[in-house]
């Protein structure tokens, strides 16, 4: 795929030795941080501390505090939720499949991806939590003897499912991200000096020692985890997908959500790794690891996703009238034309026109004009959920019921706070491990090389 | 105490020392008291206080129903208090009760609030100061004394008292004091009707109307069936007379003419917008137009054809002596009119009962105007005033205002503190009318026992009780009662029954039927009247009673606060409704405030788009902007995004009583009004803001301009067809899952006869009450949090030939394939063995995911904690229901804690549990009998005979969900003009 | 029991697999090698079979599939039957999607922690065999000291031409 | 110190304080659940006197447990129904007989001091007849049975079904002073409701287990 599109250009600019690739990479660890650095992470702790106390205000007050009410009974919430599932979609995707794929690209992304996957799922996870009426009974969810008779839980629920998928996802991707980052830890362990960051780094690193025996059970382990996680990352945000899916909903009832909502999923998330990525090249001068090959692949997997995604679009469309369901005819006019019809083609500009920008080679090679895309995007998926949700539930069945959505300041700063978490927790891995896998980067770069130097 | 007060006769007669148990702390042992909710663990250690002496036939948790009378309005319906450990909880109609049969009213259900106010008049005052009874007295006593000697009049103004006792005790002040007088005034006049019958009949009546027989009805401005003067008996006679499976073929046929879209109008199979200034002449085309062809023609002049009227004329006379045509306006000339119409019609003797006339209304605004006058003059002494609030709902308060304080002594009686107390030196507390012995006489012959039902939780003292003392024979309300009753009622019995029985069967039965008492008239004879000209002045007020707010009296309550008209579905606000079309030329949205003009009163209200409302006319409700509202400033969740209940005054909406006016020496409710927009807009409460069933048309689907939520048929089609107008579906229900589940047992089944409902909501208010259900303020109503579990829906259809409009009962459906129950991640609503959708609140984790899942909406949930706002109303609440905590989801349950008692006591009593045995508080509320519960599975239940009604349908049957609810369609008796060009 | 093993220590990786070619056509044993990526091909000169990890994965994975479809239909269906919008008790395809998850985290999980117990990964372990360099740039090989006859010069010479960068001796545990 | 008598020592301790914790185990419940639950009443009333000595029937003093859904604590007047007579037990009452006769005097009445609280909340003055100066006062016995708000249930039912009273209570008639037996939580009750085909007198039955049943 993307090496054949640029078959010509490393992987890695400037011929790195190992001891230089694992010298650049982790320099910024070893280094204070600079003042950038540290006003980002002010912005961020701020959002993020504005979060919680909106959380808190809710948490004391009740849900009221939310525009929400008795016929749009899921707004910014489950939005969000389903934002965040998606963004936490690429990086799995990147890790595993491009793995699987061996597209060894990947090599200069998958650690930050992986990461910015569980910070997303950690932002996720926070608003099934925070939505429920009664957050503190939460772990009713999970099916435990009790003296209740033994009450257990409805599994015929998608948000079990839900709660199952969700876990699952976030445990494996952080074993994932874990075992991938043993071997550096272990490096960033026999770099530092003595002290307690090198005890720490000791502690994580599981008394790892490059032992070739080990190094061959850790590929194999890793090779299956992949596996593991390329269905997981489908089931996913299919799983996601059936808390609108099955419900009787018109607007939400369809089966082309599962693949809609992947796709989407990836499309989002892809945008995200791209734009962090941009500004993380920028911002810790890795531009000889993260290259314009990297971009110009990520933009044909924007392209393609988006593609997809506005074929759903249509489909959509196409079903809702084809098949003569009143109801769901009527959402979807509604949804275009109706009184949230501009949540509608804010989806349809950002997800399907807006990236069509990028089939020019012009726009892919500023990475400014690139970022600005990737924005749109995340804008378009935000709203695409919106989308879905909101507009579906405010006008169904019974027109007596209609009604309308405005959300509140508390909805928005909740919102604002996960932003900051997502970047807080970003800013804070930046400095603690290597945002790029050093192990894999040393194995492409020989392997590249290595063709000279008689590999086989 | 000789004899006491008797539990109705549901269980064991032997009288009941019930007074006793306020001596002890109340019977806590009761589990049920679930005050605390559902969220907290009760600690060990709170002590559970006995009686110390048991009272007889009490037992604890165990209901007992006393028979007694609701005083909500004029109707005086009878009425069964529950009461659970002493304390009135529920009401409900008294089967026995010839008027009402067992149903209430929204308005009768709200009154059981009213005893645990905290903010009743508790103490008497005099000069704002409390006082003891013994100081009123003595001054009183003074007054009236001076008065005498000086030789002023002494006067008591109060509202209609019909009962043998008010009258007796009003008979025995009158005589003691010599020029004293009884003076009616209600703030909803029908004073004209009364002086139209002393006109054409000789006296001063009011008949009563016996709908059930009527075949043809006519309304003009007459809302009988909503804030009228008896609507409840009025419903249930309505949906009587429109029986399909009647022996004789008889449907009514109901035309309404009318300004305002009223519920009345709304049930009404054509409807014609007509201006009150027009109403006159209207009528007297309309009489012009049937005494043709009686042959009784009055003038010449042949009348223009006008094929709608013509086809009414022709209508009302083939109908003669089952017609009858009612006039709802205070005015002398349309009720002359509306006499000479039904002297033709002949619906004297059969419709109209003048014999049994009715004495639920008895304004006298010719009175009043002379109180006035006698006041102007400095004549009066001693100003009574009982039960009303002049400065509030007269024209001219503020005038009132100066009379009143000129007065030597005005003395108040009253419930609560309201606008005329400042005006008034002593203030005397009454009680609740479930505190005090009375009586009630709503029609000439029926008469009804006012029986208490707890202790007085005030130092108040009935009307008849102070009257009893400032005739210097003072005497407790029992025995008022017993001796008025020896003398006016048992004197009247039909049978030969000795005192002590026939007042123990009084009790017993809450009420007696007893010869009416003989009212002197003449010959009825027709009256030539001239109708004045048509008003043209461009716009026209037209002031109307809300059915849940009435005349205003019940602004402290916020049951009633709440309960969203049942016509514009706002709740706590009163505004300025205009047709469409008036407010585009006007170019005047919803929500604007304009300020209105009327005889130089002002009002500042925002706009509302009433569809059905005449051209021309602006609609205000009445009742608004009452001092007792000040008291919801605090009312429902505070958060820093509330806004407050009351406007910027401190009220809930705003009193248009300044915009009446004296008119000939009666109260008239329509006036030449202006509009002036102020700028501001204001955002209304509303239900339900999508108002019709056709989809905008920008967003209906090719070829499915309308939701057939509410199905409607004509009759003529009914009759070729009885299941005409069934929508097919629009595929059929497929199934993934195979099925399972059976139900041996009960299946509780509901059938809503939505032809017979006419939107009066007492089914609303009856399930808030039964279940708990909080108020949650303007400001969550206006988010769309209402937590009515039942609500009414109300759809219009402006596509309709007249206006077509259906009110639909919704509420949780309990299907069988409840996709609510699907989605549930916890189980905490599941389905029950006899085919319920459970709710199971402390399980509730508030996913919400039920709710959105629901395709007819009718999950609530708690966005907040809601208490009351009093502490003391926590007394009402039923100690059988949860009372639920913020983050849980609710919903109508079908009474399942009825069901649930009923089986128990199937089970003590070893009997059968047969579906007549148990009604939800809907069902049993409805005052038109449209709702039916039972078991589905007895073959023998009324619910399974109506489940083979034609007419059944299911709303969105094609979603194969399976709900236990049905409906009856709709069949409107629709002129032979609209019955080609109907839809169906 | 102890072994002496010889540690060469190169680098580049193509000058330990050519090392690593070299001495296994000499036929000295080679134990082990201590890199900081892997290298391809590396496992077929030190004669390793495939890892048997994945074996677990799947038996793992089964057996969250065999809990799971048991679990689901046992609460559901037999411990207490409970009627849910009028679906079969047993509503197994609603139940493949939890399934299909633990299924996953089990057969993840279990496969990581296989891993790491066969691999003798635990937090706070140092590393058994401290080799310098071997995290960053340094590729060592391991060679078995069999016998006597082991000739560390010998050995020594054979490996100049992959440029060693050291050659020591160490006394081994186990390897 | 010696490391082998400093792991002996860290041994023993931790086996001692793993114990100890099991055994704090042991009484540890949910909350809500009051199982074994026995405060002090106001007045030392004996079930074991009472309902076992004397075998009155439960529904004698808890008459509501038939008609109605709760049991209920009989008012102090239903104990008059024995204790205008019975004022104290036979013992005092003999001991003050011969105490009187020793004395040469008259017996007096002998009230013994947990029946006097009795007569207190009753306001009845040394002759047992009703003191209208004195206040009748309810005495607050301390409520041990009891369920959430959010559970309701329905001793009628369950009296028709003819459970006997001791299934939930325990024997009451052994005990001094009543102690709460059973746990009172769901499972508790669904157990039974599982379980139960039939009455003791062989009367089939189907007891619910449907939420609603409970939970209204």
């Amino acid at each position: 795929m993307a090496e054949a599109v640029l078959p010509d250009q490393p992987l890695i600019a400037g011929h790195k030795t190992p001891a230089q690739i694992s010298a650049e990479i982790s320099a910024p660890l070893g280094q204070r941080p600079n003042r950038t650095w540290w006003l980002l992470l002010a912005i961020s702790g701020s959002a993020l501390g504005l979060g919680l106390l909106a959380i808190g205000y809710e948490l004391f007050t009740g849900i009221g505090t939310w525009g929400l009410n008795r016929t749009v009974g899921w707004g910014f919430d489950i939005t969000n939720f389903v934002f965040w599932v998606g963004i936490g979609h690429a990086g799995t995707l990147i890790s595993a499949v491009l793995f699987i794929f061996r597209q060894s690209w990947r090599t200069s992304l998958n650690r930050a991806a992986e990461a910015m996957t569980l910070f997303a799922v950690m932002c996720a996870g926070i608003f099934p939590l925070i939505h429920m009426g009664r957050p503190w009974l939460a772990y009713w969810m999970f099916p435990y003897p009790n003296v209740r008779g033994s009450l257990w839980i409805n599994f015929r629920s998608p948000l079990v499912w839900d709660f199952f998928a969700i876990s699952t996802y976030f445990t494996i991707s952080a074993v994932f991200w874990f075992v991938g980052l043993i071997p550096d830890l272990a490096t960033l362990r026999d770099r530092t000096a003595p002290g307690l960051r090198q005890r720490i780094y000791s502690f994580l690193s599981l008394g790892w020692d490059g032992s070739y025996r080990t190094w061959h059970r850790y590929e194999a382990v890793y090779l299956l985890l992949a596996g593991l996680a390329t269905p997981l990352v489908v089931s996913v945000h299919t799983i996601v997908s059936t808390d609108f899916a099955t419900a009787v909903l018109p607007g939400w009832h369809t089966t082309i959500l599962p693949p809609y909502f992947v796709c989407g999923a990836i499309f989002s998330g892809m945008s995200m790794v791209l734009a962090l990525m941009l500004v993380t090249r920028g911002a810790l001068g890795l531009r000889d690891y993260i290259q314009q090959r990297h971009i110009d692949a990520m933009s044909w997997f924007i392209l393609g996703t988006s593609g997809v995604v506005l074929l759903a679009y249509v489909t959509e469309l196409f079903t809702a009238f084809y098949t003569g369901n009143p109801y769901e005819a009527f959402v979807f006019k509604n949804r275009a034309l109706g009184p949230l019809g501009w949540s509608y083609w804010i989806m349809v500009c950002c997800n399907g026109l807006v990236p069509q920008l990028l089939w020019f080679r012009g726009v892919r090679h500023r990475p400014a004009a690139v970022f600005a895309v990737t924005i749109a995007v995340n804008i378009g998926m935000w709203f695409e959920r919106f989308v879905i949700i909101v507009t579906s539930l405010h006008r169904d069945f019974l027109p007596s019921s209609w009604a309308s959505y405005q959300p509140t300041l508390i909805e928005g700063l909740t919102m604002l706070g996960t932003f900051g978490l997502f970047f807080t927790a970003f800013l804070i891995f930046c400095r603690l491990v290597p945002v790029i896998a050093i192990a894999e980067v040393k194995q492409a770069v020989v392997a590249e090389q290595g063709g000279a130097a008689g590999g086989h | 105490m000789s004899h006491d007060s008797q539990p109705h006769d549901h269980g064991t007669p032997e009288p009941l020392p019930r007074r006793d148990f306020l001596k002890v702390a109340g019977f806590s042992t009761a589990a049920g008291l679930a005050l605390a909710g559902c969220g907290r663990q009760r600690t060990a250690g709170e002590p559970a206080l006995p009686y110390a002496e048991q009272p007889e036939g009490v037992i604890g948790g165990r209901p007992v129903w006393y028979a007694s009378t609701c005083a909500g309005c004029g109707e005086r319906c009878g009425l069964l208090a529950k009461c659970v450990d002493g304390r009135p909880i529920k009401l409900e109609g008294n089967p026995a009760h010839p008027l009402n049969r067992g149903r209430l009213c929204a308005v009768g259900q709200a009154q059981v609030l009213g005893v645990y106010d905290s903010q009743r008049l508790a103490q008497p005052q005099i000069g704002g100061q409390a006082a003891s009874w013994e100081q009123v007295d003595q001054t009183v006593l003074g007054a009236l004394t001076a008065a005498r000697d000086q030789r002023r009049a002494v006067r008591l103004l109060t509202d209609t008292r019909s009962g043998p006792t008010s009258r007796w005790a009003m008979q025995q002040f009158c005589a003691a004091w010599g020029d004293c007088q009884v003076i009616v005034s209600d703030a909803l006049s029908h004073s004209a009707v009364g002086e139209a019958h002393l006109q054409t009949h000789g006296v001063r009546a009011w008949p009563r109307l016996h709908l059930a027989r009527a075949t043809v009805v006519v309304g003009v401005e007459s809302d009988f069936l909503g804030s009228g003067v008896a609507p409840v008996e009025q419903a249930a006679d309505w949906s009587r007379a429109r029986d399909l499976a009647a022996p004789d073929g008889r449907y009514l046929y109901h035309f309404q003419a009318e300004a305002r879209l009223s519920l009345t109008g709304a049930k009404a199979d054509q409807r014609l917008p007509l201006r009150p200034g027009a109403a006159a002449a209207w009528l007297q085309d309309l009489l012009n137009r049937v005494a043709r062809r009686l042959g009784a023609a009055q003038q010449e002049a042949t009348p223009k054809p006008d094929p709608r009227l013509d086809e009414l004329a022709d209508r009302l006379v083939q109908a003669r002596s089952s017609s009858v045509v009612l006039c709802g306006l205070n005015d002398l000339t349309c009720q002359l009119l509306a006499n000479g119409l039904n002297l033709l019609l002949g619906s004297y003797g059969s419709l109209l009962d003048l014999n049994q006339s009715s004495f639920q209304r008895l304004t006298d605004d010719a009175a009043v105007v002379a109180l006035r006058e006698e006041l102007a003059a400095g004549q009066v002494g001693v100003l009574l005033l009982a039960g009303v609030n002049p400065l509030a709902d007269l024209p001219d308060g503020a005038a009132w205002d100066k009379l009143l304080r000129a007065v030597p002594l005005t003395v108040q009686i009253g419930e609560r503190v309201d606008e005329t107390s400042a005006a008034c030196r002593v203030l005397a507390p009454e009680p609740h009318f479930l505190e005090a012995w009375g009586d009630a006489e709503p029609v000439n012959g029926v008469v009804s026992v006012q029986q208490p039902v707890i202790q007085p939780r005030t130092a108040a003292r009935s009307l008849v009780e102070s009257l009893s003392v400032w005739s210097n024979r003072p005497q407790g309300g029992e025995a008022l009662v017993q001796t008025a009753w020896q003398a006016a009622v048992w004197s009247r019995r039909t049978t030969d029954q000795g005192w002590p029985a026939f007042w123990d069967q009084a009790l017993a039965n809450g009420c007696v039927e007893v010869r009416p008492v003989a009212l002197p008239s003449s010959v009825p004879q027709a009256l030539n009247v001239a109708p004045p000209p048509v008003d043209t002045a461009p716009l026209e007020l037209v002031l109307y009673a809300k059915v849940g707010q009435l005349d205003g009296r019940h602004a402290w309550n916020p049951w009633l606060q709440e309960l969203p008209d049942p016509i514009s579905k706002v709740s706590w606000d009163n505004y300025a409704a205009l047709a469409p079309e008036t407010a585009a030329e006007l170019h005047l949205l919803e929500g604007d405030e304009v300020e209105l003009t009327a005889g130089g009163a002002r009002l500042k209200l925002p706009v509302l788009l009433q569809t059905g409302q005449a051209p021309g006319t602006v609609a205000v409700a009445l009742g608004y902007g009452r001092a007792a509202s000040r008291r919801f400033a605090a009312i429902g969740p505070r958060w820093i995004g509330a806004h407050p209940s009351v406007n910027d005054q401190g009220l809930v909406g705003g009193n248009a009583a300044p915009l009446r006016r004296w008119a000939d020496g009666r109260l008239l409710d329509w006036a030449p009004v202006t509009l002036q927009a102020t700028g501001r807009r204001l955002e209304l409460a509303r239900a339900q803001t999508q108002e019709s069933q056709v989809l905008p048309a920008h967003l209906a689907p090719a070829g499915d301009p309308r939701r057939e939520i509410v199905q409607a048929t004509t009759l003529a089609a009914f009759r070729h067809n009885p299941q005409a107008g069934a929508e097919p579906l629009h595929h059929g229900p497929s199934e993934l899952w195979g099925r399972e589940h059976t139900y041996p047992g009960h299946r509780w089944t509901m059938v809503i006869d939505l032809n017979a409902c006419t939107g009066c909501s007492a089914c609303v208010l009856a399930c808030q009450v039964e279940n708990n259900i909080p108020v949650v303020g303007r400001d969550e109503v206006r988010r769309r949090r209402e937590m009515h579990w039942l609500r009414l829906d109300r759809y219009l259809d402006p596509t309709s030939a007249g206006l077509d409009v259906a009110f639909q009962p919704m509420l949780c459906h309990h299907c069988d394939n409840a996709p609510c129950e699907v989605v549930c991640p916890v189980l905490a609503t599941v389905h029950s063995a006899e085919g319920l959708n459970q709710q199971v609140y402390n399980r509730c984790v508030g996913t919400r995911y039920c709710a959105n899942n629901c395709p007819y909406k009718v999950r609530r949930f708690n966005w907040f904690n809601y208490p009351h706002d009093d502490p003391d109303a926590e007394l009402v609440l039923n100690p059988d229901v949860t009372v639920r905590t913020r983050g849980v989801m609710e919903k109508c349950t079908f009474c399942v804690q009825r069901l649930e008692a009923a089986k128990a006591e199937a089970a003590r009593t070893g009997q059968p549990l047969r579906d007549a045995d148990v009604q939800p508080a809907c069902a049993q509320s409805c005052p038109a009998g449209a709702i039916w519960f039972g078991d589905r599975n007895d073959p023998n239940s009324a619910v399974a005979r109506a489940l083979a009604d034609p007419r059944r349908y299911r709303v969105l049957e094609e979603l194969g969900v399976e709900p236990a609810v049905n409906y009856l369609r709709v069949v409107r008796n629709a002129p032979a003009a609209a019955e080609e060009s109907h839809h169906g | 029991m102890s072994q002496r093993v010889l540690l060469a220590s190169f680098g580049s990786a193509g000058d330990l697999l050519g090392a690593a070619r070299d001495l296994r056509q000499r036929g000295l044993p080679l134990l082990n090698a201590y890199t900081p990526h892997p290298i391809h091909g590396l496992e077929d000169l030190l004669a390793w079979r495939g890892s048997r990890l994945p074996l677990v994965g799947l038996v793992c994975g089964a057996c969250g599939v065999a809990l799971m479809l048991w679990f689901q239909h046992w609460t559901s269906a037999v411990n207490w039957r409970i009627n849910v919008g009028g679906r079969p008790w047993n509503s197994s395809l609603s139940f493949l999607c939890v399934t299909f998850e633990v299924m996953v985290l089990f057969a993840g999980l279990g496969t990581v922690l296989a891993f790491l117990i066969r691999s003798r990964l635990w937090p706070g372990r140092s590393p058994a065999l401290a080799v310098p360099g071997a995290t960053d740039d340094r590729y060592v090989l391991l060679v078995g000291q069999q016998d006597a006859a082991f000739d560390v010069i010998e050995v020594g010479r054979w490996l100049q031409p992959y440029t060693p960068l050291e050659l020591s001796e160490r006394e081994l545990e186990a390897v | 110190m010696n490391p082998r008598v400093l792991t002996v020592v860290l041994s023993v301790g931790l086996l001692f304080s793993s114990v100890s914790l099991a055994m704090q185990l042991v009484n540890l419940r949910p909350p809500g659940n009051n199982q074994g639950y026995e405060p002090q009443q106001p007045i030392a009333y004996s079930h074991r006197l009472h309902a076992g000595e004397l075998q009155i029937p439960c529904q004698y003093c808890h008459s509501g447990a038939s008609r109605s859904k709760h049991a209920g604590i009989p008012a102090a007047s239903t104990c008059l129904n024995c204790h205008q007579f019975v004022t104290a037990s036979l013992g005092a009452v003999r001991a003050a007989d011969e105490a009187a006769k020793k004395a040469g005097r008259a017996p007096q009445p002998v009230v013994s001091a947990e029946l006097r609280k009795l007569y207190d909340s009753l306001g009845l003055d040394a002759r047992l007849q009703r003191d209208p100066q004195r206040p009748v006062t309810p005495i607050a016995w301390q409520r041990i049975h009891q369920l959430p708000d959010f559970a309701t249930f329905d001793h009628r039912a369950h009296v028709a079904a003819e459970v006997p009273c001791q299934q939930c209570h325990g024997p009451v008639e052994t005990m001094e002073r009543v102690r709460q037996q059973a746990s009172l939580s769901m499972g508790w009750c669904v157990a039974c409701h599982r379980t139960t085909k039939a009455t003791p007198g062989g009367r089939p039955l189907r007891p619910s287990t449907d939420c609603a049943t409970c939970h209204q």
